[in-house]
Protein backbone atom coordinates (compact mmCIF):
# COMPACT_ATOMS: atom_id res chain seq x y z
CA UNK A 1 0.00 0.00 0.00
CA UNK A 2 1.52 3.22 -1.09
CA UNK A 3 0.17 6.49 0.48
CA UNK A 4 0.52 9.84 -0.21
CA UNK A 5 0.32 12.85 2.13
CA UNK A 6 0.13 16.24 0.58
CA UNK A 7 0.36 19.40 3.27
CA UNK A 8 -1.40 21.95 1.91
CA UNK A 9 -0.87 25.23 3.56
CA UNK A 10 -2.56 28.14 2.48
CA UNK A 11 -0.86 31.03 3.87
CA UNK A 12 -3.18 34.60 4.64
CA UNK A 13 -1.30 37.68 5.18
CA UNK A 14 -3.58 39.59 8.15
CA UNK A 15 -3.56 42.98 8.23
CA UNK A 16 -4.65 45.31 10.99
CA UNK A 17 -4.33 48.97 12.26
CA UNK A 18 -6.16 51.47 14.26
CA UNK A 19 -4.97 54.75 12.07
CA UNK A 20 -6.79 56.98 9.81
CA UNK A 21 -5.96 55.58 6.37
CA UNK A 22 -5.94 58.53 4.24
CA UNK A 23 -3.97 60.45 1.81
CA UNK A 24 -1.34 61.25 4.53
CA UNK A 25 -0.72 57.56 5.25
CA UNK A 26 -2.36 55.54 2.55
CA UNK A 27 1.23 55.35 0.74
CA UNK A 28 2.78 54.04 3.64
CA UNK A 29 0.04 51.22 3.34
CA UNK A 30 0.44 51.01 -0.21
CA UNK A 31 4.16 50.35 0.22
CA UNK A 32 3.63 47.53 2.83
CA UNK A 33 0.81 46.01 1.06
CA UNK A 34 3.15 45.87 -2.49
CA UNK A 35 5.68 44.31 0.32
CA UNK A 36 4.03 41.23 1.22
CA UNK A 37 2.61 41.02 -2.88
CA UNK A 38 6.19 41.17 -3.72
CA UNK A 39 7.33 38.03 -1.20
CA UNK A 40 4.29 36.02 -3.04
CA UNK A 41 1.28 36.52 -0.90
CA UNK A 42 -2.26 37.00 -2.56
CA UNK A 43 -4.52 35.90 0.49
CA UNK A 44 -5.01 39.03 2.36
CA UNK A 45 -7.56 39.90 5.11
CA UNK A 46 -7.78 43.41 6.22
CA UNK A 47 -9.25 43.91 9.08
CA UNK A 48 -10.19 47.69 9.63
CA UNK A 49 -12.38 47.20 12.42
CA UNK A 50 -10.37 49.66 14.63
CA UNK A 51 -9.58 51.80 11.41
CA UNK A 52 -11.62 55.15 12.99
CA UNK A 53 -11.38 56.88 9.21
CA UNK A 54 -10.86 55.90 5.99
CA UNK A 55 -10.69 57.95 2.52
CA UNK A 56 -10.77 57.84 -0.81
CA UNK A 57 -7.03 57.83 -1.68
CA UNK A 58 -7.30 54.67 1.74
CA UNK A 59 -10.28 53.16 -0.72
CA UNK A 60 -8.02 53.57 -3.55
CA UNK A 61 -5.18 51.20 -1.79
CA UNK A 62 -7.61 48.46 -1.14
CA UNK A 63 -8.62 48.73 -5.06
CA UNK A 64 -5.06 48.32 -5.98
CA UNK A 65 -4.58 45.39 -3.65
CA UNK A 66 -7.59 43.33 -4.24
CA UNK A 67 -6.69 43.52 -8.22
CA UNK A 68 -2.87 42.35 -7.89
CA UNK A 69 -4.43 39.21 -5.06
CA UNK A 70 -7.09 38.49 -7.99
CA UNK A 71 -4.48 38.62 -11.02
CA UNK A 72 -2.65 36.03 -8.45
CA UNK A 73 -5.15 33.78 -7.90
CA UNK A 74 -5.84 34.96 -4.40
CA UNK A 75 -8.50 37.62 -2.77
CA UNK A 76 -9.07 40.31 -0.37
CA UNK A 77 -11.55 39.82 2.61
CA UNK A 78 -12.52 42.91 4.47
CA UNK A 79 -13.43 43.08 8.12
CA UNK A 80 -16.09 45.63 8.69
CA UNK A 81 -15.13 48.33 10.57
CA UNK A 82 -16.93 48.77 13.58
CA UNK A 83 -17.00 52.44 13.19
CA UNK A 84 -21.04 53.16 11.67
CA UNK A 85 -19.89 56.04 9.56
CA UNK A 86 -17.12 54.43 7.75
CA UNK A 87 -19.73 51.24 7.02
CA UNK A 88 -21.87 53.46 5.71
CA UNK A 89 -19.07 54.71 3.21
CA UNK A 90 -18.42 51.06 2.19
CA UNK A 91 -21.90 50.48 1.17
CA UNK A 92 -22.14 53.91 -0.60
CA UNK A 93 -19.47 53.44 -3.05
CA UNK A 94 -20.33 49.51 -3.20
CA UNK A 95 -17.29 48.19 -1.91
CA UNK A 96 -19.07 45.80 0.30
CA UNK A 97 -20.40 43.89 -3.12
CA UNK A 98 -16.62 43.68 -4.19
CA UNK A 99 -15.11 42.62 -1.57
CA UNK A 100 -15.56 39.80 0.14
CA UNK A 101 -16.71 41.45 3.91
CA UNK A 102 -16.87 39.68 6.89
CA UNK A 103 -17.37 41.04 10.59
CA UNK A 104 -14.41 39.42 12.59
CA UNK A 105 -10.86 38.24 11.68
CA UNK A 106 -12.11 34.68 12.58
CA UNK A 107 -14.91 35.01 9.84
CA UNK A 108 -12.75 36.64 7.21
CA UNK A 109 -10.08 33.67 7.78
CA UNK A 110 -12.48 31.05 7.08
CA UNK A 111 -13.60 32.98 4.07
CA UNK A 112 -10.18 33.44 3.00
CA UNK A 113 -10.21 29.60 2.66
CA UNK A 114 -12.91 28.68 0.95
CA UNK B 1 -27.32 79.33 17.02
CA UNK B 2 -25.11 80.87 14.64
CA UNK B 3 -21.53 81.01 15.13
CA UNK B 4 -18.40 83.64 14.13
CA UNK B 5 -16.11 82.07 11.74
CA UNK B 6 -12.99 79.81 12.65
CA UNK B 7 -10.59 80.50 10.20
CA UNK B 8 -8.03 77.95 9.84
CA UNK B 9 -4.66 78.19 7.22
CA UNK B 10 -2.55 75.05 6.57
CA UNK B 11 0.14 74.05 4.09
CA UNK B 12 -0.86 71.93 1.11
CA UNK B 13 0.29 68.89 2.35
CA UNK B 14 -1.76 65.51 3.20
CA UNK B 15 0.30 65.65 6.43
CA UNK B 16 -1.94 68.23 7.41
CA UNK B 17 -5.33 67.55 6.72
CA UNK B 18 -6.31 65.92 9.71
CA UNK B 19 -5.82 69.12 11.62
CA UNK B 20 -8.79 70.44 9.36
CA UNK B 21 -10.52 67.82 10.64
CA UNK B 22 -9.93 67.71 13.98
CA UNK B 23 -11.24 71.60 14.12
CA UNK B 24 -14.23 70.26 12.77
CA UNK B 25 -14.66 67.65 15.45
CA UNK B 26 -14.05 69.80 18.18
CA UNK B 27 -16.41 72.24 16.80
CA UNK B 28 -19.46 70.39 16.23
CA UNK B 29 -18.82 68.18 19.76
CA UNK B 30 -20.22 71.63 21.65
CA UNK B 31 -23.30 71.89 19.42
CA UNK B 32 -26.44 71.18 20.71
CA UNK B 33 -29.35 69.56 18.34
CA UNK B 34 -27.60 67.56 15.85
CA UNK B 35 -29.15 64.79 14.55
CA UNK B 36 -27.13 61.91 14.34
CA UNK B 37 -23.60 63.86 15.38
CA UNK B 38 -21.44 61.16 15.19
CA UNK B 39 -22.71 60.37 11.67
CA UNK B 40 -22.79 64.19 10.44
CA UNK B 41 -19.04 65.05 11.87
CA UNK B 42 -17.75 62.12 9.77
CA UNK B 43 -19.69 62.65 6.53
CA UNK B 44 -18.84 66.37 7.16
CA UNK B 45 -14.95 65.40 7.82
CA UNK B 46 -15.01 62.84 4.97
CA UNK B 47 -16.30 65.47 2.62
CA UNK B 48 -13.54 68.20 3.27
CA UNK B 49 -10.76 65.39 3.89
CA UNK B 50 -11.94 64.55 -0.31
CA UNK B 51 -12.17 68.40 -1.56
CA UNK B 52 -8.54 69.23 0.80
CA UNK B 53 -7.07 66.37 -0.79
CA UNK B 54 -7.84 66.93 -4.33
CA UNK B 55 -6.54 70.60 -3.86
CA UNK B 56 -3.39 69.39 -2.59
CA UNK B 57 -3.41 66.70 -5.27
CA UNK B 58 -4.46 68.48 -8.05
CA UNK B 59 -4.77 72.24 -8.09
CA UNK B 60 -1.32 72.56 -6.87
CA UNK B 61 0.32 69.09 -7.43
CA UNK B 62 3.95 69.50 -7.20
CA UNK B 63 3.50 73.35 -6.64
CA UNK B 64 3.20 74.02 -2.53
CA UNK B 65 1.30 76.42 -1.43
CA UNK B 66 -1.72 77.09 1.59
CA UNK B 67 -4.73 75.97 2.13
CA UNK B 68 -7.50 78.29 3.68
CA UNK B 69 -10.04 77.40 5.45
CA UNK B 70 -13.34 79.14 7.15
CA UNK B 71 -15.86 77.06 9.26
CA UNK B 72 -18.94 77.93 10.38
CA UNK B 73 -22.13 76.62 12.27
CA UNK B 74 -25.07 79.02 11.39
CA UNK B 75 -28.69 79.16 12.28
CA UNK B 76 -31.91 78.82 10.21
CA UNK B 77 -31.47 76.28 8.82
CA UNK B 78 -29.15 74.78 11.27
CA UNK B 79 -25.93 74.31 9.30
CA UNK B 80 -22.56 73.75 8.59
CA UNK B 81 -20.39 75.48 5.98
CA UNK B 82 -17.12 75.25 5.21
CA UNK B 83 -14.91 77.43 2.81
CA UNK B 84 -11.56 76.41 1.31
CA UNK B 85 -9.72 78.59 -0.62
CA UNK B 86 -6.40 77.61 -2.56
CA UNK B 87 -4.32 79.64 -5.19
CA UNK B 88 -3.51 76.61 -7.85
CA UNK B 89 -4.67 75.71 -10.62
CA UNK B 90 -8.86 75.76 -11.65
CA UNK B 91 -10.56 73.05 -12.85
CA UNK B 92 -14.34 72.41 -13.84
CA UNK B 93 -16.11 70.29 -11.16
CA UNK B 94 -19.15 69.87 -13.63
CA UNK B 95 -16.53 67.79 -15.89
CA UNK B 96 -16.31 64.86 -13.08
CA UNK B 97 -18.58 62.50 -13.71
CA UNK B 98 -20.31 59.85 -11.07
CA UNK B 99 -18.38 56.61 -11.53
CA UNK B 100 -20.17 53.58 -12.22
CA UNK B 101 -20.72 52.30 -8.67
CA UNK B 102 -20.45 48.69 -10.25
CA UNK B 103 -17.42 48.66 -11.74
CA UNK B 104 -14.55 48.91 -8.76
CA UNK B 105 -12.29 52.04 -9.95
CA UNK B 106 -9.06 52.77 -7.98
CA UNK B 107 -9.70 56.49 -7.92
CA UNK B 108 -12.65 58.88 -8.81
CA UNK B 109 -14.46 58.58 -5.74
CA UNK B 110 -13.53 62.15 -4.05
CA UNK B 111 -16.16 64.50 -6.00
CA UNK B 112 -18.96 61.72 -5.71
CA UNK B 113 -18.13 61.24 -1.80
CA UNK B 114 -17.94 65.14 -1.62
CA UNK B 115 -20.97 65.50 -3.37
CA UNK B 116 -23.15 62.42 -1.74
CA UNK B 117 -22.76 63.60 1.79
CA UNK B 118 -22.99 66.89 1.27
CA UNK B 119 -26.32 69.06 1.06
CA UNK B 120 -24.60 71.74 -1.01
CA UNK B 121 -21.25 71.80 -2.93
CA UNK B 122 -20.32 75.08 -5.08
CA UNK B 123 -16.73 76.15 -6.87
CA UNK B 124 -15.74 79.51 -8.03
CA UNK B 125 -12.92 80.92 -9.69
CA UNK B 126 -12.15 84.40 -7.94
CA UNK B 127 -9.39 86.48 -8.29
CA UNK B 128 -7.86 85.61 -5.23
CA UNK B 129 -7.86 82.15 -5.90
CA UNK B 130 -10.37 79.13 -6.37
CA UNK B 131 -12.84 78.47 -3.57
CA UNK B 132 -14.79 75.89 -2.30
CA UNK B 133 -17.99 75.87 -0.29
CA UNK B 134 -19.60 73.08 1.36
CA UNK B 135 -22.86 73.00 3.32
CA UNK B 136 -23.88 70.60 5.68
CA UNK B 137 -27.53 70.80 7.44
CA UNK B 138 -27.21 69.73 11.26
CA UNK B 139 -30.79 69.10 11.47
CA UNK B 140 -31.97 66.41 9.75
CA UNK C 1 12.17 68.13 10.75
CA UNK C 2 10.87 72.32 10.37
CA UNK C 3 7.41 72.88 9.23
CA UNK C 4 5.75 75.78 7.92
CA UNK C 5 3.28 77.29 10.90
CA UNK C 6 -0.43 76.10 10.97
CA UNK C 7 -2.77 79.22 11.90
CA UNK C 8 -5.93 79.46 13.35
CA UNK C 9 -8.14 82.36 14.74
CA UNK C 10 -10.89 82.01 17.09
CA UNK C 11 -13.76 83.72 18.60
CA UNK C 12 -12.55 84.73 21.99
CA UNK C 13 -15.09 82.56 23.80
CA UNK C 14 -14.35 79.24 26.30
CA UNK C 15 -16.26 77.12 23.62
CA UNK C 16 -13.72 77.42 21.00
CA UNK C 17 -10.18 76.94 23.13
CA UNK C 18 -10.78 72.89 22.69
CA UNK C 19 -10.25 73.24 18.97
CA UNK C 20 -6.65 74.92 19.39
CA UNK C 21 -5.91 71.49 21.98
CA UNK C 22 -7.33 69.17 18.74
CA UNK C 23 -4.87 71.15 16.28
CA UNK C 24 -1.80 70.83 18.66
CA UNK C 25 -2.96 66.81 19.12
CA UNK C 26 -3.07 66.38 15.21
CA UNK C 27 -0.38 68.37 14.59
CA UNK C 28 1.96 66.21 16.82
CA UNK C 29 -0.13 62.67 16.21
CA UNK C 30 2.31 62.56 12.71
CA UNK C 31 5.20 64.16 14.24
CA UNK C 32 8.35 61.51 15.00
CA UNK C 33 11.03 60.86 17.28
CA UNK C 34 8.77 62.62 20.38
CA UNK C 35 9.29 61.83 24.08
CA UNK C 36 6.45 60.83 25.57
CA UNK C 37 4.55 61.89 23.14
CA UNK C 38 1.57 61.39 24.73
CA UNK C 39 2.19 63.30 27.88
CA UNK C 40 4.24 65.53 25.81
CA UNK C 41 1.15 66.18 23.79
CA UNK C 42 -1.31 66.97 26.55
CA UNK C 43 1.15 69.01 28.58
CA UNK C 44 1.20 71.55 25.82
CA UNK C 45 -2.58 71.48 25.15
CA UNK C 46 -2.97 72.22 28.84
CA UNK C 47 -0.84 75.03 29.16
CA UNK C 48 -2.18 76.53 25.65
CA UNK C 49 -5.71 76.02 27.59
CA UNK C 50 -4.57 78.05 30.44
CA UNK C 51 -3.27 81.12 28.81
CA UNK C 52 -6.03 81.11 26.18
CA UNK C 53 -8.70 80.96 29.40
CA UNK C 54 -7.01 83.84 30.67
CA UNK C 55 -7.29 85.67 27.35
CA UNK C 56 -11.10 84.95 27.50
CA UNK C 57 -11.46 86.03 30.96
CA UNK C 58 -9.02 88.28 32.24
CA UNK C 59 -7.74 89.96 28.59
CA UNK C 60 -11.23 90.38 27.00
CA UNK C 61 -13.15 90.18 30.10
CA UNK C 62 -16.54 91.20 28.98
CA UNK C 63 -15.71 92.45 25.79
CA UNK C 64 -15.90 89.91 22.35
CA UNK C 65 -12.88 89.46 20.56
CA UNK C 66 -10.46 87.00 18.54
CA UNK C 67 -7.24 84.94 19.38
CA UNK C 68 -5.20 84.95 16.47
CA UNK C 69 -3.02 81.47 16.90
CA UNK C 70 0.00 80.21 15.20
CA UNK C 71 1.82 76.85 15.81
CA UNK C 72 5.03 75.30 14.40
CA UNK C 73 7.26 72.41 14.75
CA UNK C 74 10.98 73.12 14.63
CA UNK C 75 13.95 71.57 14.83
CA UNK C 76 17.29 72.11 16.52
CA UNK C 77 16.27 71.73 19.07
CA UNK C 78 13.27 69.91 18.16
CA UNK C 79 10.64 72.26 19.48
CA UNK C 80 6.85 72.80 19.05
CA UNK C 81 6.43 77.10 19.69
CA UNK C 82 2.80 78.27 20.03
CA UNK C 83 1.99 82.08 19.34
CA UNK C 84 -1.14 83.40 20.74
CA UNK C 85 -2.36 87.17 19.95
CA UNK C 86 -4.99 89.20 21.16
CA UNK C 87 -6.31 92.53 21.47
CA UNK C 88 -7.62 92.65 24.51
CA UNK C 89 -6.04 94.28 27.64
CA UNK C 90 -2.53 94.43 28.49
CA UNK C 91 -0.53 92.83 31.73
CA UNK C 92 2.82 92.07 33.71
CA UNK C 93 2.86 88.48 33.96
CA UNK C 94 5.90 89.26 36.22
CA UNK C 95 3.45 90.36 38.89
CA UNK C 96 2.21 87.18 39.39
CA UNK C 97 3.40 85.01 41.73
CA UNK C 98 3.65 81.61 42.29
CA UNK C 99 0.63 80.05 44.19
CA UNK C 100 1.35 78.32 47.58
CA UNK C 101 0.62 74.61 46.81
CA UNK C 102 0.76 73.79 50.68
CA UNK C 103 -2.31 75.46 50.75
CA UNK C 104 -5.57 74.74 48.36
CA UNK C 105 -6.95 77.75 46.15
CA UNK C 106 -9.97 78.44 44.49
CA UNK C 107 -7.85 79.84 40.82
CA UNK C 108 -4.38 80.87 40.51
CA UNK C 109 -3.37 77.64 38.72
CA UNK C 110 -3.25 78.58 35.46
CA UNK C 111 -0.03 81.32 34.79
CA UNK C 112 1.55 78.21 37.53
CA UNK C 113 0.96 75.40 35.46
CA UNK C 114 1.60 76.92 31.95
CA UNK C 115 5.08 77.96 33.51
CA UNK C 116 5.57 74.27 34.60
CA UNK C 117 4.65 72.73 31.61
CA UNK C 118 6.43 74.64 29.08
CA UNK C 119 10.59 75.25 28.93
CA UNK C 120 9.88 78.88 27.90
CA UNK C 121 6.76 81.15 28.04
CA UNK C 122 7.39 85.03 26.99
CA UNK C 123 4.54 88.02 26.57
CA UNK C 124 4.75 91.01 25.00
CA UNK C 125 2.71 93.58 24.28
CA UNK C 126 3.15 95.15 20.42
CA UNK C 127 1.24 97.53 18.19
CA UNK C 128 -0.96 94.92 16.95
CA UNK C 129 -1.72 93.38 20.47
CA UNK C 130 -0.57 91.45 23.40
CA UNK C 131 1.43 88.04 22.12
CA UNK C 132 2.10 84.91 24.27
CA UNK C 133 4.67 82.75 22.67
CA UNK C 134 5.30 79.17 24.11
CA UNK C 135 7.84 76.79 23.98
CA UNK C 136 7.85 73.20 24.47
CA UNK C 137 11.18 70.84 23.55
CA UNK C 138 9.90 67.75 22.12
CA UNK C 139 13.02 65.17 22.44
CA UNK C 140 13.92 66.19 25.71
CA UNK D 1 -35.59 44.58 77.66
CA UNK D 2 -35.76 47.75 75.62
CA UNK D 3 -33.91 47.56 72.16
CA UNK D 4 -33.28 50.65 70.34
CA UNK D 5 -32.21 50.41 66.59
CA UNK D 6 -31.21 53.10 64.55
CA UNK D 7 -30.64 53.09 61.24
CA UNK D 8 -27.59 55.36 60.17
CA UNK D 9 -27.84 55.94 56.29
CA UNK D 10 -24.78 57.60 54.43
CA UNK D 11 -25.65 58.99 51.33
CA UNK D 12 -22.67 59.49 49.17
CA UNK D 13 -23.32 61.17 46.14
CA UNK D 14 -20.77 59.31 42.84
CA UNK D 15 -20.31 61.95 40.44
CA UNK D 16 -19.24 60.91 36.77
CA UNK D 17 -18.35 62.07 33.87
CA UNK D 18 -16.36 61.24 30.63
CA UNK D 19 -16.12 64.92 29.16
CA UNK D 20 -12.88 67.03 29.27
CA UNK D 21 -14.08 69.29 32.46
CA UNK D 22 -12.83 73.30 31.24
CA UNK D 23 -12.89 76.36 30.97
CA UNK D 24 -16.06 75.51 28.85
CA UNK D 25 -17.56 72.84 30.69
CA UNK D 26 -16.97 73.74 34.25
CA UNK D 27 -19.80 76.41 34.90
CA UNK D 28 -21.99 73.43 33.97
CA UNK D 29 -20.43 70.72 35.97
CA UNK D 30 -20.38 73.64 38.81
CA UNK D 31 -24.09 74.30 38.76
CA UNK D 32 -24.73 70.46 38.50
CA UNK D 33 -22.34 70.17 42.19
CA UNK D 34 -24.41 73.58 43.74
CA UNK D 35 -27.70 72.35 43.37
CA UNK D 36 -26.57 69.09 45.36
CA UNK D 37 -25.12 70.89 48.13
CA UNK D 38 -28.17 73.23 48.28
CA UNK D 39 -30.34 69.45 48.24
CA UNK D 40 -28.23 68.59 51.26
CA UNK D 41 -25.55 66.64 50.13
CA UNK D 42 -22.24 66.73 51.75
CA UNK D 43 -20.28 63.43 51.23
CA UNK D 44 -19.42 63.10 47.20
CA UNK D 45 -17.24 60.96 45.06
CA UNK D 46 -16.02 62.12 42.14
CA UNK D 47 -14.81 59.75 39.25
CA UNK D 48 -12.42 61.26 37.00
CA UNK D 49 -11.29 58.21 35.81
CA UNK D 50 -12.78 58.40 32.27
CA UNK D 51 -11.92 62.44 32.10
CA UNK D 52 -9.61 62.97 29.45
CA UNK D 53 -8.40 66.51 30.42
CA UNK D 54 -9.24 69.04 32.92
CA UNK D 55 -7.87 71.92 33.49
CA UNK D 56 -7.39 74.41 35.91
CA UNK D 57 -10.88 76.36 36.03
CA UNK D 58 -11.97 72.30 36.53
CA UNK D 59 -9.61 72.39 39.25
CA UNK D 60 -11.26 75.41 41.05
CA UNK D 61 -14.46 73.55 41.26
CA UNK D 62 -13.22 70.72 42.70
CA UNK D 63 -12.10 72.79 45.41
CA UNK D 64 -15.01 75.26 45.80
CA UNK D 65 -16.87 71.94 46.52
CA UNK D 66 -14.40 70.17 48.61
CA UNK D 67 -14.89 73.86 50.94
CA UNK D 68 -18.28 72.91 50.88
CA UNK D 69 -18.74 69.76 51.59
CA UNK D 70 -15.91 70.33 54.79
CA UNK D 71 -18.25 72.75 56.16
CA UNK D 72 -20.94 70.57 56.32
CA UNK D 73 -18.96 67.95 57.86
CA UNK D 74 -18.91 65.86 54.77
CA UNK D 75 -16.00 65.24 51.84
CA UNK D 76 -14.98 65.05 48.58
CA UNK D 77 -13.04 62.07 47.38
CA UNK D 78 -11.46 61.58 43.62
CA UNK D 79 -10.86 59.03 41.77
CA UNK D 80 -7.71 59.13 39.83
CA UNK D 81 -8.15 60.23 36.11
CA UNK D 82 -6.76 57.00 34.34
CA UNK D 83 -4.92 59.33 32.25
CA UNK D 84 -1.56 59.44 32.95
CA UNK D 85 -0.60 63.27 32.18
CA UNK D 86 -3.90 64.07 34.25
CA UNK D 87 -2.53 62.24 37.21
CA UNK D 88 0.47 63.87 36.95
CA UNK D 89 -1.28 67.64 37.04
CA UNK D 90 -3.19 66.33 40.17
CA UNK D 91 0.61 65.73 41.52
CA UNK D 92 2.16 68.88 40.58
CA UNK D 93 -0.62 70.89 42.25
CA UNK D 94 -0.28 68.64 45.20
CA UNK D 95 -4.23 68.02 44.90
CA UNK D 96 -3.68 64.39 45.95
CA UNK D 97 -2.63 65.66 49.06
CA UNK D 98 -5.90 67.81 49.73
CA UNK D 99 -8.21 65.38 48.47
CA UNK D 100 -8.40 62.20 49.55
CA UNK D 101 -7.58 60.20 45.93
CA UNK D 102 -8.95 56.67 45.13
CA UNK D 103 -8.24 54.04 42.55
CA UNK D 104 -11.93 53.19 41.75
CA UNK D 105 -15.35 54.16 42.85
CA UNK D 106 -15.77 50.80 45.18
CA UNK D 107 -12.73 52.35 47.01
CA UNK D 108 -14.09 55.68 46.93
CA UNK D 109 -17.21 54.63 48.78
CA UNK D 110 -15.02 53.14 51.69
CA UNK D 111 -13.22 55.70 51.90
CA UNK D 112 -16.08 58.52 52.34
CA UNK D 113 -17.64 56.18 55.07
CA UNK D 114 -15.00 56.35 57.34
N1 LIG E 1 -9.20 70.96 -6.76
C1 LIG E 1 -9.00 70.43 -7.98
N2 LIG E 1 -8.25 71.09 -8.89
C2 LIG E 1 -8.05 70.57 -10.09
N3 LIG E 1 -8.55 69.39 -10.49
C3 LIG E 1 -9.30 68.68 -9.65
C4 LIG E 1 -9.57 69.16 -8.36
N4 LIG E 1 -10.35 68.26 -7.72
C5 LIG E 1 -10.56 67.27 -8.59
N5 LIG E 1 -9.94 67.50 -9.77
C6 LIG E 1 -9.99 66.62 -10.96
O1 LIG E 1 -11.15 65.81 -10.88
C7 LIG E 1 -10.79 64.43 -10.93
C8 LIG E 1 -11.72 63.60 -10.08
O2 LIG E 1 -11.52 63.90 -8.71
P1 LIG E 1 -11.97 62.84 -7.62
O3 LIG E 1 -13.39 62.49 -7.84
O4 LIG E 1 -11.66 63.40 -6.28
O5 LIG E 1 -11.09 61.56 -7.86
P2 LIG E 1 -9.49 61.36 -7.80
O6 LIG E 1 -8.92 62.51 -7.04
O7 LIG E 1 -9.36 60.06 -7.09
O8 LIG E 1 -9.05 61.30 -9.24
C9 LIG E 1 -9.34 64.38 -10.51
O9 LIG E 1 -8.67 63.26 -11.03
C10 LIG E 1 -8.80 65.68 -11.05
O10 LIG E 1 -8.45 65.54 -12.40
N1 LIG F 1 -3.97 87.40 29.54
C1 LIG F 1 -4.15 88.08 30.68
N2 LIG F 1 -4.51 89.36 30.64
C2 LIG F 1 -4.69 90.06 31.77
N3 LIG F 1 -4.53 89.54 33.01
C3 LIG F 1 -4.17 88.26 33.11
C4 LIG F 1 -3.96 87.46 31.97
N4 LIG F 1 -3.60 86.23 32.37
C5 LIG F 1 -3.59 86.26 33.70
N5 LIG F 1 -3.93 87.47 34.18
C6 LIG F 1 -4.00 87.88 35.61
O1 LIG F 1 -3.18 87.00 36.35
C7 LIG F 1 -3.94 86.35 37.38
C8 LIG F 1 -3.45 84.93 37.59
O2 LIG F 1 -3.75 84.12 36.48
P1 LIG F 1 -3.82 82.54 36.64
O3 LIG F 1 -2.56 82.07 37.27
O4 LIG F 1 -4.12 81.95 35.32
O5 LIG F 1 -5.00 82.26 37.64
P2 LIG F 1 -6.56 82.60 37.50
O6 LIG F 1 -6.86 82.88 36.08
O7 LIG F 1 -7.21 81.36 38.02
O8 LIG F 1 -6.78 83.79 38.40
C9 LIG F 1 -5.38 86.45 36.91
O9 LIG F 1 -6.28 86.40 37.98
C10 LIG F 1 -5.39 87.78 36.19
O10 LIG F 1 -5.54 88.82 37.10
Amino acid sequence: MEITVHNHIVQIAVVTTDSRIDAFSAPKLRERLDALVAGGANRFVIDLSAVPFIDSAGMAVLVSLLKKARVADGEVVLVWPNEEAARRILRLTKFDRVFPMADDVESALIASTR
Amino acid sequence: MSYAPVELSIPAEHRYLNIIAACIGDLLAREEGLVEPAITTYNIQLAVQEISANIVDHAYGAASGRIAITMQVLCQPHRMVIQLLDTGVAFNPASVATPDLDEIHEGGYGLFLARSLLDDLSYNTRPDGNIWRLTKRLDV
